[in-house]
């Protein structure tokens, strides 16, 4: 075990705390007026932290006496996650200020659950783990009920919470049996304790795995632990709801990942059963539950609650391909989901929001651009080629092949037709419908700037894919080198 | 000329059809139809005249390749004009009778509105009809098979207001399908085993294939005979032979012209050029020869006991069409080849010659085709015409003094009956005695329908008989022409066709193994005379019934309810067939549709997942209860689910 | 024998209070079990050895934390009437469930086994108490090993406290604040109004 | 009779299970859901300290520590929202939480 | 010319076209026209430069060509891999041929024409893009991505039950394909490539062919479609806008046995084998079955549905017959039936487009006022009979031939769908065009005005041409379909041969000159 600090490998993080705290100070003296610019400044902490993020030279290293991993994997889902959590801010600038809960604590939370995000898929560690994932969490806790004047968002708040709480309950009960058996939270060490279980698991750890899979998989809303998001989903304010749907769920699937790659990597035998039954629970559930949904955001609970499914899909092969599979999976989810968001907060209509389906009714007459852009958003997530979300599939797909678990695969794929259901339905909607009044006319900066980007990419993914492709096969292969 | 003789008449169609569409006024694009299309096919008619010499008499047989048609590996069609003495004599037959019947058009014709169109299918039809005779492979004699069921359904429903030929002709077109079915699958069985569709070919390997045997669904056959069995279900398809017959007396439906050209000298012949065409098969598949022979004298009998009760004029003509088919595929049965090529040309003459004549009785009582209707002594009123069908109907009979000379019928008739006879088989015997009853019955409807049409007093309706007239000269210069052929053909060409020219004259055109025609001119000499006999008892029957005692038939109908409606009915084929196959058809789609796609397809496939996914849907969302509890009980028995699963699987 | 009688004591006197905990009908009494409910777990660190965290535990849950709850407990002024206790009815399936759980994990945990290679996996030995009690102990290591984990503590409270204000703190319509710079930037125009009043028509004020 | 590792094991999961049966038994009150997550964390931190002891390894208790830390930190965050949620809401009885629901 | 990425070309130059489009400004009428002129002008072009496909096409050669490949997905080798064969080529051909007459044909259309013309130019990519495709993955990405533009196609431009119609259509096929997907992806990890060249060469092992091909044709039976898997068909043909149906039907249903003779035959022979009773049985249903239900149609669009089924199940009937008159009649029944059906369709538009109703029973006599549209209907009406001379006879021919080598039960049965086509045709054509002309609004319809007949014309004469002159298609068909022939007979267990020759023991006596 190294007993270096290196702490220059902690950029990133320690970059974000300072940023965190001198927007925190900049908040506290400057007052409500400086939001905006205190946003920006939080778009820009972040963007500059993910340009910080490094990658050392021998591929691998940890710092602080071995609590903090720094690989290509930590900085591939870092960056994504900062570069999400910067998109969240954007979108929500004018719509907090419109609906009236401009806070200058909202960037600056958003930027702590970045930094606990940072931590979480850097950990190396139980306890960097933990912590990493409550300092996300409680941010996130405060993030859904900031609206604190609805009920919905309270209410959101309040189960979000309480069910948080009651996961990391279960993921400290697993820790401690892990760290009972092995006598030691740290992963590397773990893993090599690991590779003297393989093939005869002592129950006790399976139990640990099991609870703390449970728990991440709480994080990562997968089913049956998914019970929370659709209703944080519609009763947090829609940027936040967007953020959620993006950069939290990242950085868990991100953890859940090494967690069990890392120090289970040699157990896949005994935890690649839990993903299988995590994955095709959710796929069911996010394709059967969102069919009876009629409000968007709810709906896009549901999605998502799918799409990890199929990023669990490709877990469950707990090899290389099957990383890579997660890593262009969720970059892809990532950017068709805040596209699909950015164009939800366009949906308003005299000022106000709008959010049942039905309201979309006839949009490709009104707002043929905006329509066009959420439709593209709605076949990529059904995973019809050439667009984005396809390929995603197929790299999740194709590692649940190679491991041989064509059952899943094949349930997979028959869920995501399922799916592609309601995601025709709001095409359908957009473009059969006879025009509702529309929207109004002006989009709001913040969402039109992601939405054109979510959509960019995921239009035009498949012309040049290699980028992307490259980069998570670097990350993936990197995760697999330690 | 090889090549225009057969591609006149296209040019002839495609003019036609350009004329039909050009903004020229309405008369002068009638007038340049009729000329154009005429002059084609007259021409063709005289090219044909002069390839009948130089390969039917002069033997100089040849084919005129095109280009490939079709050819996909191993199989090859091309399209090419085969020109042998039996094609030659067909083309000879097909383009006379055309041009004669395009003559006629334009006088018979003259009040209808479309008459390029008419004149633009007749050339289509000869143009289709010399393609099948001129065929050196099995499929372009498909195409041509098919191109004239395509005529003939245009020109059936030619007058597509009536609803009644509309039917005619679908049924007929239908009909025809069900044949070529059998020839399809003849076509393809050939290829199965022969390995290619080349007449020459095909005939060439013949001797080599007659004991080989051929699967064909789950029953092991001789190959030819089941073959040759298969293309003979589309030759009966063709000419209306019993069973595949019913649609041949719908079709007169169509203008006469046309029943005289497609439905009586050449269309419907095709079956009988088929199986002479296909003789080097046929020989050496003794059983298929049989079921031929029983065939077409069963449909000698079945249609001449039909067309002693039928009213209408053309329907009368057209059962005995189909009974003459009869007597030409017993012919062929027998192996006497040539002779049902004989009667083949000869019949198409005088048949040609009875319609047409019909036909200007028709058109002299103002389209009154009901012969209940006509009579009146009209006889005078349109000598020519009278005399005409006396001349038809006299060399339909087959009448002639033995050993001196008669009629066209006279001598092919007589040699088909000589042939069954001297085949010594027991399906000869009965085609030979089937045939002479028919042929009783024939010259029984034969002046049936001159004493109705011309003598007997007439209906209660004057006006058509008082303002009858006699036809133009365009009309009647082609029934000269054919009464001519109906006069002489016989004469002429006996010597040719079944005489001591036939061996020469046929060539390799006509293969037969046992020379029924050498066995029939050393049969007993009593024939022709009973023939004659028959014929004239016939005839004397008639006249009895129809001159003498016009109230006798219906008496006899009376007595005879039965009978009578039988036949009237005609063995009430049609109706059994509306019941086993077009009821059933409809009913079944119906049912498949509603039932099979609507509710067992449709509603038990993808609406039942459809619904079943809707019903899972909202069961999932009532999982979402809202309440907190639910929530973190789902969550505590995935927990248990999942601990439960580990610890029953460390059990094992 | 008595370490093992003093076990027995906590630990029913703990089981027996977290019962109470949730089958309380009062809140109220509920925090008083909890709060019980610390002081037996105290004991149980003390047990074995752990004497700085049964003091937290005593310090921070129960002088902070469970005052806290009791705190929030009487300011929301729950109407106990209208509670309901309305979960016989799934109890039975609650129950079974949950009392699967427990027996399972009571049947993998009582046979416990460490691995075979926790040997070289220490990596902070408890030193000899005699030498280095446990809180020194403790000490070296959470500023020296685990300081980057200690700061993200460090900053979990800082997020706490920033949530718990962002929610609750609001400043209520009708509290007359003082304004300082406000005050001194008022300016004289502000302050007092001039009107010319017209004779015997007097002024609306 | 010796006290021996699993025992301290059993007594954590009864506790544990208590905790979990607290939140989804509990329709009354969401204060006492907050209470139970206590209990859970309770349990995990006796888990951890027995283990430490048992191992002789003091990672267990820096461990338990900092759950205490942060365990606080969050029921000062969950007391918060409750606060916020009451104060919209008028209730916290666990069954009427239920706006948002299918 | 060749050193020219021509496929690449004639795939994307529509996506040019569309990207102009997109762009276009200006009120809604100028739009709308200059929309529908950059459609014209841009299928026109594209169809002009697939000609070369035709003229430089080396019809000796049974290989790929006009090969074009790069990377694509690196690490994977996936490529971006682009070439034709005989097999391929005849389809891009009918892809290009018909797109411009389907923006002819929508002339008329006046609602969204802008996103309309996009969508269809989109088709045109995907749908050549679906031919040319020479990896499998892009194959797949282009199969798969037509039936976006073709849901929106039927969903906005439909008819009554659009919506259902597009559901079904878009689900029903998606759940064919995506198991295909699945099978490709085994593929890759089995052969680490998904070279379709490489593929073909590529022996895979009894089992894993078995369970491949059930998932192929899973989705190939779907996009077919094939009895029991056709009932989207009707729906979707039905609501789908003219051009729509005649896309579906022309080149859409081709997909299906295009994946059949690419994949499943020549990549899985033994289980292709091992299945063709299988599909034969369900190709003589489809045969029968569909014939029946079209002979009982009350909508015209929906009896031509039905007979595209119908006339499919000789396509599939022939493939799986393997012979080269099988195969190769299917290719040219698929192409036939590409040219005929659409033009039905067409047609059926025409008289939809002046009554807008497809009741059967509302129509009768046409032929009294429109005599031009009564000639183009029954030239096609033959065609889809299969009557000698005209397109539909020679692939209709050759698949019953080919078939009958190998199961003459097949071969019979099939054949009486010849005779049911016919009726139903005929019945059709009897209830619309002949007749007495009774109905008062029957009475003012127009002839074919110019447009139409400018539509109908290269339909015409394709139809005869085809049926007269197969031969250049055929020669172009012919070396890549041997190569399939050859290898799969290679791989099959036993002659299926039905005739016995005692008296020989070789096939010496069919005399050589036979070729």
């Amino acid at each position: 075990m190294t007993t270096d600090f290196l702490p220059g490998l902690a950029r990133p993080e320690i970059f974000l705390a300072c940023a965190g705290l001198f927007l925190l100070m900049v908040g506290a003296f400057g007052g409500e007026n400086k939001v905006r610019t205190l946003s920006w400044l939080a778009i820009a902490a972040l963007v500059i932290a993910a340009l910080l993020n490094v990658v050392p030279a021998e591929g691998r290293a940890t710092a602080f006496a071995g609590m903090l991993v720094v690989d290509g994997y930590a900085a591939f889902a870092k960056t994504l996650c900062f570069l999400a959590t910067a998109a969240a801010i954007l979108m929500g600038i004018e719509f907090n200020e419109r609906e009236g809960f401009a806070r200058v604590e909202y960037p600056v939370l958003m930027v702590f659950a970045a930094l606990g995000m940072s931590i979480m898929v850097g950990a190396n560690d139980l306890i960097t783990l933990y912590m990493g994932l409550e300092l996300q969490s409680l941010s996130l806790y405060v993030l859904a009920a900031i609206r604190r004047d609805s009920i919905r968002a309270t209410e959101a708040g309040l189960k979000y919470f309480v069910l948080g709480a009651l996961s990391s309950g279960l993921l400290l009960y697993g820790a401690s049996l892990i760290y009972g058996f092995a006598g030691t939270t740290n992963f590397d060490v773990l893993a090599a304790s690991m590779i003297d279980q393989a093939g005869a698991t002592p129950i006790g750890v399976t139990f640990g795995i099991v609870f703390v899979s449970a728990a991440l998989a709480f994080k990562v809303s997968a089913a049956p632990f998914h019970m929370w998001t659709p209703d944080v989903y519609e009763g947090a304010p829609t940027p936040v709801t967007a953020f959620f749907a993006a950069a939290p769920k990242m950085a868990a699937i991100a953890l859940l990942a090494r967690v069990m790659v890392g120090p289970f990597g040699p157990l896949v035998h005994d935890w690649q059963q839990i993903v299988v039954f995590l994955a095709i629970a959710s796929m069911a559930i996010g394709s059967f539950a969102a069919i009876a949904q009629t409000n968007i955001k709810r709906l896009m609970a549901y999605s998502s609650i799918g799409h990890v499914g199929y990023a669990l899909v490709g877990l469950a092969s707990g090899d290389e391909a099957g990383v890579l599979g997660v890593l262009v999976y969720m970059a892809i989810y990532l950017a068709m989901n805040l596209a699909a968001f950015a164009a939800i907060l366009c949906m308003k209509r005299d000022g106000r929001m709008v959010e049942t389906i039905s309201d979309l009714a006839g949009l490709a007459r009104t707002q043929p651009v905006l329509a066009a852009a959420l439709g593209i958003a709605m076949f990529s997530m059904a995973g019809i080629p050439p667009l984005a979300g396809f390929f995603g599939k197929m790299y999740v797909f194709l590692a649940a092949v190679s491991a041989g678990l064509y059952a899943l695969a094949v349930i997979g794929v028959l869920a995501s037709v399922v799916s592609a259901f309601y995601y025709l339905r709001i095409v359908k909607v957009m473009y059969f419908d006879a025009p509702a009044a529309g929207f109004d006319r002006r989009l709001e900066t913040g969402p039109a700037v992601v939405l054109a980007a979510g959509s960019a990419i995921t239009l035009l993914f498949f012309v040049w894919p290699a980028p992307l492709v490259s980069a998570a096969g670097a990350a993936a292969a990197s995760l697999f080198a330690g | 000329m090889y090549s225009a003789a057969v591609l006149l008449p296209l040019l002839g169609f495609l003019a036609g059809s350009l004329v039909l569409m050009s903004p020229l006024p309405a008369a002068t694009r009638d007038r340049l139809a009729q000329v154009i299309t005429t002059a084609c096919v007259g021409l063709a008619a005289i090219f044909s005249l002069v390839i009948f010499a130089q390969v039917g008499i002069g033997g100089q047989t040849r084919t005129v390749e095109l280009f490939t048609w079709i050819a996909s590996g191993s199989f090859t069609a091309n399209w090419a004009f085969k020109y042998d003495a039996l094609s030659a004599n067909m083309v000879c037959v097909v383009t006379i009778v055309s041009s004669m019947v395009h003559l006629y058009s334009i006088g018979y014709m003259a009040d209808d509105k479309s008459i390029p169109r008419f004149m633009s299918y007749l050339s289509l039809f000869t143009f289709f009809m010399l393609m099948l005779v001129t065929a050196d492979n099995f499929v372009q004699m498909f195409f041509g098979w098919e191109g004239v069921g395509l005529a003939s359904y245009l020109l059936i429903g030619f007058w597509y207001e009536k609803e009644s030929a509309n039917e005619a002709s679908i049924k007929a077109f239908l009909v025809n399908r069900v044949g070529d079915f059998g020839f399809a699958l003849g076509i393809f069985g050939v290829f199965a085993v022969f390995g290619t569709v080349q007449f020459d070919q095909v005939f060439a390997a013949v001797p080599t294939a007659a004991d080989w045997t051929m699967r064909f669904l789950s029953w092991e056959f001789h190959a030819l005979t089941a073959l040759c069995l298969l293309l003979f279900i589309g030759a009966c398809g063709k000419s209306a032979q019993l069973f595949l017959h019913t649609w041949l007396p719908d079709a007169m439906e169509g203008p006469t012209p046309v029943s005289a050209l497609i439905h009586a000298a050449t269309m419907v012949t095709a079956g009988v050029f088929m199986v002479c065409r296909l003789s080097p098969m046929f020989e050496y598949a003794p059983t298929a020869l049989a079921v031929v022979t029983v065939v077409g004298a069963s449909t000698a009998i079945f249609a001449a006991s039909v067309g002693l009760v039928q009213n209408d004029i053309k329907r009368v003509i057209a059962y005995s069409t189909c009974s003459q088919l009869g007597y030409m595929f017993f012919a062929a049965g027998v192996s006497a080849y040539s002779a049902a090529m004989f009667h083949l040309t000869t019949h198409a003459f005088f048949k040609a010659l009875l319609f047409l004549g019909a036909g200007s009785v028709i058109h002299a009582l103002h389209h009154e085709q009901d012969m209940r209707k006509m009579g009146g002594n009209v006889h005078t009123k349109i000598k020519a015409t009278y005399a005409m069908m006396w001349i038809g109907s006299l060399a339909l009979a087959g009448m002639g003094i033995p050993g001196i000379g008669g009629f066209a019928g006279f001598y092919s008739k007589d040699i088909i009956m000589e042939s069954a006879w001297a085949a010594g088989s027991g399906v000869g015997r009965y085609a030979f005695w089937l045939g002479l009853v028919a042929a009783t019955m024939t010259a029984f409807y034969s002046w049936r329908l001159l004493f109705m049409s011309f003598h007997k007093a007439p209906s209660t309706d004057h006006h058509a008989v008082d303002h009858a007239h006699e036809s133009p000269a365009v009309m009647m210069i082609p029934l000269y022409v054919l009464a001519f052929g109906a006069v002489v053909s016989g004469f002429a060409l006996n010597h040719l066709f079944v005489g001591e020219g036939r061996e020469h004259f046929w060539g390799e055109s006509i293969k037969v193994l046992h020379d029924t025609i050498e066995h029939a001119h050393h049969a007993p000499g009593w024939i022709p005379p009973l023939l004659i006999a028959v014929g004239l008892a016939g005839i004397g029957v008639a006249y009895g019934l129809y001159i003498r005692n016009p109230g006798k038939p219906a008496k006899i109908a009376a007595a005879n309810q039965g009978l009578y409606r039988f036949l009237l009915n005609k063995w009430y084929f049609d109706e059994l067939y509306d019941a086993l196959f077009v009821k059933p058809s409809f009913a079944i789609g119906r049912f498949l549709w509603k039932k099979g796609d609507g509710l067992v397809i449709d509603k038990g496939g993808p609406d039942a997942i459809a619904a079943g996914t809707l019903r899972l849907a909202q069961r999932a969302s009532w999982l979402q209860t809202g309440y907190l509890y639910h929530y973190a009980f789902a969550m505590l028995v995935g927990i248990v689910i999942l601990a439960t699963w580990y610890v029953l699987r460390a059990g094992h | 024998m008595i370490e093992a009688i003093v076990f027995y004591v906590f630990s029913a006197v703990l089981v027996a209070s977290a019962v109470m905990v949730i089958f309380a009908r009062n809140p109220v009494h509920s925090v008083l079990f909890l709060i019980l409910c610390f002081f037996n777990a105290a004991g149980l660190f003390v047990l074995m050895g752990a004497e700085f965290l049964a003091m937290i535990l005593v310090v921070v849950y129960v002088g902070a934390v469970a005052v806290l709850f009791l705190f929030v407990v009487m300011m929301l002024d729950v109407d106990f009437a209208a509670l309901r206790a309305g979960y016989a009815k799934y109890l039975p399936v609650g129950a079974a469930v949950g009392v699967i759980l427990a027996a399972e994990l009571v049947f993998v945990l009582a046979p416990w086994a460490f691995s075979p290679s926790v040997p070289e996996a220490i990596a902070v030995p408890i030193p000899d108490p005699g030498q280095i009690h446990n809180t020194r102990a403790l000490g070296l290591v959470l500023y020296d090993q685990y300081v980057f984990v200690f700061q993200a503590a460090g900053l979990i409270l800082l997020v706490a406290m920033i949530g718990a204000i962002v929610l609750t703190l609001r400043e209520r319509e009708g509290v007359k604040r003082q304004s300082i710079p406000r005050q001194i930037a008022r300016t004289r125009a502000e302050g007092v109004e001039t009107v010319a009043v017209k004779s015997r028509q007097g002024v609306d004020v | 009779m010796e006290i021996t590792l699993g025992h301290y094991l059993t007594v954590a999961a009864i506790l544990f299970t208590l905790g979990i049966f607290g939140i989804f038994l509990n329709r009354k009150n969401v204060i006492v859901i907050l209470m139970s997550v206590e209990l859970m964390l309770l349990a995990v931190n006796v888990n951890l300290v027995a283990f430490s002891t048992h191992l002789g390894d003091l990672v267990g208790q820096v461990f338990a520590l900092l759950i205490l830390t942060v365990a606080a930190a969050e029921a000062a965050i969950g007391l918060a929202i409750l606060v916020v949620y009451f104060r919209n809401r008028g209730t916290i009885a666990v069954e009427d939480i239920n706006m948002m629901k299918g | 010319m060749t050193d020219w990425p021509i496929l690449s070309i004639i795939t994307f130059l529509p996506l040019v076209g569309a990207a102009f489009i997109l762009f276009l400004n200006g009120t809604p009428d100028v739009v709308a026209r200059n929309a529908r002129w950059a459609a014209l002008w841009t299928s026109l072009a594209t169809f002009a430069i697939s000609l070369v496909l035709w003229t430089d096409f080396d019809r000796s050669a049974g290989g790929f060509q006009f090969v074009e490949r790069t990377v694509w997905i690196p690490g994977y080798s996936i490529g971006y891999h682009m070439g034709v064969d005989g097999i391929s080529a005849p389809f891009i051909l009918l892809s290009t041929f018909l797109t411009p007459l389907c923006i002819l044909a929508s002339w008329h259309v006046s609602e969204r024409v802008r996103e309309y013309m996009i969508a269809f130019l989109v088709l045109e990519t995907f749908m050549v893009g679906t031919f040319a495709a020479l990896d499998l993955l892009l194959f797949y990405v282009f199969f798969e991505a037509v039936l976006i533009p073709m849901f929106l196609i039927i969903g906005v431009w439909g008819g009554k039950r659009r919506v259902y119609a597009a559901f079904k259509f878009f689900l029903y096929t998606l759940a064919g394909s995506v198991l295909m997907l699945i099978a490709m992806l085994a593929i890759y990890w089995q052969t680490e490539t998904t070279n379709i060249v490489e593929l073909l060469e590529y022996g895979f092992p009894r089992q894993m062919q078995m369970w491949l091909w059930l998932a192929f044709f899973a989705s190939f039976a779907v996009k077919v479609p094939m009895w029991p898997v056709h009932t989207w068909l009707p729906d979707a043909h039905v609501e789908a806008p003219t051009a729509g149906s005649v896309i579906l039907a022309g080149v859409l249903l081709k997909m299906g046995g295009y994946g059949l003779v690419r994949f499943s035959v020549p990549m899985f022979p033994e289980a292709s084998e091992y299945f063709t009773p299988l599909v034969f049985a369900m190709s003589i249903v489809a045969v029968i079955y569909t014939s029946l239900v079209a002979l009982v149609q009350e909508d015209m669009k929906k009896l031509i549905a039905y007979s595209s089924v119908a006339h499919m199940g000789f396509v599939t009937m022939g493939i799986f017959a393997g012979t080269r008159q099988g195969v190769e009649g299917a290719m040219f029944q698929m192409i036939s039936h590409g040219v005929v059906s659409g033009a039905l369709f067409l047609c059926v538009g025409v008289v939809y487009d002046r009554l807008h109703t497809r009741e059967i029973a509302r129509y009768g006599g046409l032929v009294h006022r429109m005599p031009a549209y009564a000639v183009v209907f029954m030239v096609f009406t033959m065609a889809s009979v299969g009557l000698p001379g005209t397109s539909g006879f020679v692939g209709e021919f050759l698949v019953l031939a080919g078939t009958y080598q190998m199961s003459t039960w097949a071969a019979a049965l099939a054949a009486t769908g010849v005779i049911l086509g016919a009726a139903y045709m005929l019945y059709l054509y009897r209830r619309i065009v002949f007749g007495k002309l009774v109905r008062d609004d029957l009475k003012t319809m127009l002839d074919l005005d110019l447009r139409e007949k400018i539509v109908f014309a290269p339909l015409v004469i394709a139809t005869i041409w085809l049926g007269v002159q197969p031969k250049p298609v055929l020669d172009m068909i012919g070396p890549s379909v041997q190569a399939i022939v050859e290898r799969y007979e290679a791989d099959r267990a036993g002659s299926q041969t039905h005739v016995e020759r005692p008296n020989s023991t070789t096939t010496a006596q069919v005399p050589e000159t036979a070729r």
